[in-house]
């Protein structure tokens, strides 16, 4: 299976209460907080897809969502989602 | 028959005088088209101690459905005769077994004290039918119900392998008195 | 289905504070019940009153939001009554263990197939931070504001003592873990219990000096281990996570049907 | 032998009508003088395929019942004083949430454990006002077995129409007494079934919208639609709202839709009442006393009557108001402090000839205590 490669992340910025919990967890330190205390990505490039900020959130705020992967031939991958 | 009896049993739990109501009230209703109302105190008196229920037969509605002075008492232990003895109307009926109660001239009733336990024991020899041996000489006293309805009713209540020997116990008891 | 299809969006942002744990637990259940691929109208979801109890209004199912404490006792009828549903009962630790205690003991003992899902953030926060039975001897509170002397119920102990026959525990770091460990919960037969050490960040963090929701996080992190790890035998005030009992002993609810045949009824036709 | 004949206690007499009545679901906890309500159902539910559970109190009972009601079941839970002062907070909840269900309740000696095997007959008022919060309340009650029968259906009844939590007010000598009584056939009495929703899968349904005619149709839990159901002041689609005039909408709808249709409740007997003089008013078992006495001083030329309440809530104000315009003395017959007769007192002009005949004691109330209070109303002495 190939690795899930970023298309981006939804940051529903009306459910987000900035609490901090994705930023504070996130191994590649992808997000942060704005200055209207709610989280976006500031470094999207550095996400490695573990969708713990998104498994995380309290508030169901974010969702990590990634291209299909693909396999060698090219062939969309079966189970995968979003 | 009377146009409304009014029956306390009294004696000890384990005795079977509340089944012995109900039974008697049962055949009234189910078998001879009378109404009767069975009710008995309940709580930890009924268990163990001096129990009692009242039973009104009556071929008219019936309201009231305590007995305050009965027409027929049942004594089947001291305690329950020395509590009871006074609440019977003037000329009813006392039964007694003549085992456990000592009973006394002053009360103004016909007063009936009969071996009912001890025949019990020596033509069955099954204390456990003692209530309805008692039923059979109370139905032929006071004339209120046939013995084949009290067999009715037992038929339904009493599992087959017993049914016989209460059948006896009832016929005996008619006899007693006869 | 995606996750958010089983939420009721309208009611969004929920009223929960910033950091909640119970938001976690939430987010963590979607993801059990859309793995597990089940439909909207074959669960219902029952809540007695709390903090906890809300996350009965947010979800897209058949939802019953009770009186405080009896929950498992509304959930038992209702599965009772129609045992092809699928009954989730979430609780506060008050709600399932205070008020609640008796039905908790006694669900557990009947055995019957319910999953409880205790969402343990030791402290009353609906009415702003009093001790609960699980806050824990020497604890902080605005009931205890000297030091709470109640001791606590261990929540495993308790469930297992009681008969239930699935006790798991998790928490709210451990996301990827709750999930699964709901999982299981849901498709075991009989009483499950699943508790969650979750975060109040407002009260019983700010009180008891633990930081934000993210650092009480990580003493969830740093004080709980695997059941049976080695870092428990070196360290034994290290709390338990995982599956501590899974055993296959006969659902009230079957039983009962056993009941019906032995009475000489039918049993009346399934949806 | 007429088959439909019974020799049974009144408590049994209360399983067969609800079982008539369809009766599928009961939870109970024991406790004295109800327990052969449960004992008898416990053998009886799985026969027809219901379910019965012992539940581990009343507060867990009431719930259970509430919870399986939703499932689209008729259900009932039966309990005395103690136990029904456990109910009361899950009672309210079935009211606000307007959940059909049947609560028996078979009084004993109050307040508090009391009497435990005696009659009494003062759980009249915490049977309206027993749970917190303005509320109506249906409450019902029987003096003979027949009438328990028929009270009990009528209870059901009630519960699926108004959507609504029934009280049936026994009591321990109706509750444990045995005497005659005549099984209907099937259809022979009316029964009111759930009203489902005809609103079909996928478009919006509103659980507390009632219809033109008064009526909430019902989804059942585990049916095509999914609501939510809480005790919180909620909108019609069941959600918690606190917006004044949704809660001020909520309150009025709960009691009007009992409070207007008192007389669509209302059951009562009379006896004698065209022309009687002094007017008896009694229920329950309280009410076979004072038919006792008024059956008697009638055969000897007294004009006596006796109005006997089967609806104690809503409290039948008209109906009472008229039945003793023209009395000279109204008494009001309970085994309390005088619980009905302060409403009593409120429809009767003037309330100064409303008297109380009472009995407080544990003892079941006897036609001389009555005789005794009619002899001190008119002037006679004891």
């Amino acid at each position: 299976m190939g690795k899930p490669k970023l298309k981006e992340h939804i940051i529903n910025r009306d459910w987000c209460k900035g609490c901090g919990i994705c930023i504070h967890f996130c191994p590649k330190s992808v997000l942060e907080l704005d200055e209207q205390d709610k989280a976006v990505a500031v470094r999207p490039e550095d996400c490695i897809c573990c969708r713990l900020c998104e498994l995380r959130c309290p508030d169901l705020a974010i969702e990590v969502e990634t291209e299909e992967p693909k396999d060698e031939a090219g062939n969309k991958e079966a189970g995968s989602k979003n | 028959m009377m146009e409304r009896c009014r029956l306390v049993f009294s004696g000890s739990g384990g005795q079977g005088i509340i089944t012995a109501a109900v039974i008697l009230a049962e055949a009234a209703v189910l078998h001879e088209n009378l109404i009767a109302v069975q009710s008995q105190a309940y709580g930890p008196e009924a268990r163990g101690g001096a129990s009692r229920s009242d039973v009104i037969i009556a071929d008219s509605e019936i309201y009231f459905p305590k007995v305050n002075q009965p027409n027929v008492l049942v004594c089947l232990t001291q305690e329950a005769y020395n509590k009871f003895y006074s609440i019977i109307r003037p000329g009813g009926l006392l039964l007694t077994d003549s085992r456990y109660v000592r009973t006394w001239d002053k009360v103004d009733a016909m007063q009936r004290e009969l071996p009912m336990y001890e025949t019990v024991m020596e033509k069955i020899g099954k204390p456990i039918v003692f209530n309805i041996f008692m039923l059979g000489v109370l139905i032929t006293m006071t004339n209120l119900v046939s013995p084949e309805s009290i067999i009715k009713v037992l038929e339904t209540r009493i599992p087959p392998g017993f049914l016989e020997m209460n059948k006896k116990a009832l016929y005996l008891g008619t006899e007693l008195v006869k | 289905m995606a996750v958010k299809d089983y939420i009721r969006k309208r009611f969004f942002p929920h009223m929960w504070c910033p950091g909640c744990g119970h938001g976690i637990v939430l987010n963590a259940l979607l993801r059990a019940v859309e793995q597990l691929g089940m439909s909207k109208n074959e669960i219902v979801m029952v809540s007695g009153i709390g903090c906890s109890s809300r996350i009965s209004g947010y979800v897209d199912f058949h939802t019953l939001h009770t009186i405080h404490g009896r929950a498992l006792a509304f959930a038992t009828g209702v599965k009772l009554s129609r045992p092809e549903l699928n009954l989730i009962v979430p609780m506060g630790d008050g709600d399932a263990l205070s008020i609640g205690g008796n039905h908790f003991i006694h669900a557990a003992r009947r055995n019957i197939d319910i999953t409880a899902i205790v969402m343990n953030n030791r402290i009353y926060g609906m009415t702003g931070g009093q001790y609960s039975p699980l806050s824990g001897y020497g604890t902080l509170a605005t009931t205890a504001p000297y030091k709470n002397i109640d001791h606590d119920f261990d929540v495993v102990d308790l469930s297992v003592a009681a008969g239930a026959s699935f006790v798991a525990r998790s928490t709210t770091y451990h996301v990827r873990h709750l999930a699964d460990i709901i999982k299981d919960a849901v498709l075991h037969e009989g009483f499950s219990v699943v508790e969650v050490l979750s975060q109040c960040p407002t009260y019983f963090g700010r009180k008891n000096k633990m930081g934000g929701a993210a650092e009480m996080m990580e003493l969830f992190k740093k004080n709980t281990t695997p059941i049976g790890s080695k870092a428990k035998k070196e360290n034994p005030e290290l709390t338990e996570r995982g599956i501590f009992v899974r055993n296959e002993i006969p659902e009230y609810c079957s039983e009962y049907d056993k009941i019906i045949e032995k009475a000489g009824g039918q049993i009346k036709e399934r949806l | 032998m007429n088959k439909n004949i019974k020799f049974i206690q009144g408590n049994e007499a209360c399983v067969e009508a609800a079982l008539y009545a369809g009766l599928d679901f009961f939870a109970g906890y024991p406790i004295t003088p109800s327990t052969e309500v449960a004992e008898h159902l416990s053998s009886r539910l799985p026969q027809i395929g219901g379910k019965f559970i012992q539940m581990e109190d009343e507060i867990a009972s009431m719930c259970a019942i509430i919870g399986a009601s939703l499932t689209g079941h008729k259900v009932m839970t039966a309990t005395s004083g103690p136990g029904f002062s456990l109910m009361q907070e899950a009672l309210g909840y079935a009211i606000m949430t307007e959940i059909p269900c049947v609560i028996v309740n078979v009084q004993r000696g109050g307040p508090s454990t009391g009497l435990p095997t005696s009659v009494g007959q003062g759980d009249v008022g915490q049977a309206l006002w027993g749970t917190h919060g303005d509320h109506a309340i249906i409450a019902l009650t029987a003096s003979n077995h027949q009438d328990v029968f028929d009270i009990t259906v009528h209870a059901f009844n009630m519960a699926e129409t108004y959507r609504t939590p029934v009280v049936l007010l026994f009591d321990e000598v109706v509750g444990h007494m045995r005497e005659r009584f005549f099984m209907p056939e099937p259809g022979e009495l009316p029964l009111v079934e759930r009203l489902r929703t005809s609103v079909k899968g996928g478009v919006d349904y509103h659980p507390y919208l009632p219809r033109e005619d008064g009526r909430l149709p019902m989804s059942d839990f585990g049916a095509e639609h999914r609501y939510n159901v809480t005790g919180l002041f909620h909108d019609m689609w069941g959600f918690p709202s606190n917006n004044p005039g949704v809660v001020h909408g909520l309150i009025r709808h709960l009691m009007d839709k009992i409070n207007n249709n008192v007389h669509q409740i209302t059951r009562f007997k009379e006896y004698y009442l065209e022309d009687a003089r002094t007017v008896l008013i009694s229920y329950g078992s309280a009410a076979r006393s004072a038919l006792h006495v008024v059956e008697n001083r009638r055969k000897r030329g007294e004009r006596l009557g006796l109005l006997e309440l089967q609806s104690l809530w809503p409290f039948p104000f008209g109906l009472v108001r008229k039945k003793c315009a023209d009395a000279r003395y109204v008494v009001v017959v309970e085994m309390n402090m005088g619980q009905i007769l302060q409403p009593v007192r409120m429809a009767v002009d003037p309330p100064e000839k409303v008297f109380l005949a009472n009995r407080i004691d544990g003892v079941f109330i006897n036609p001389t205590d009555i005789r005794n209070i009619l002899r001190l109303i008119q002037g006679k002495g004891m």
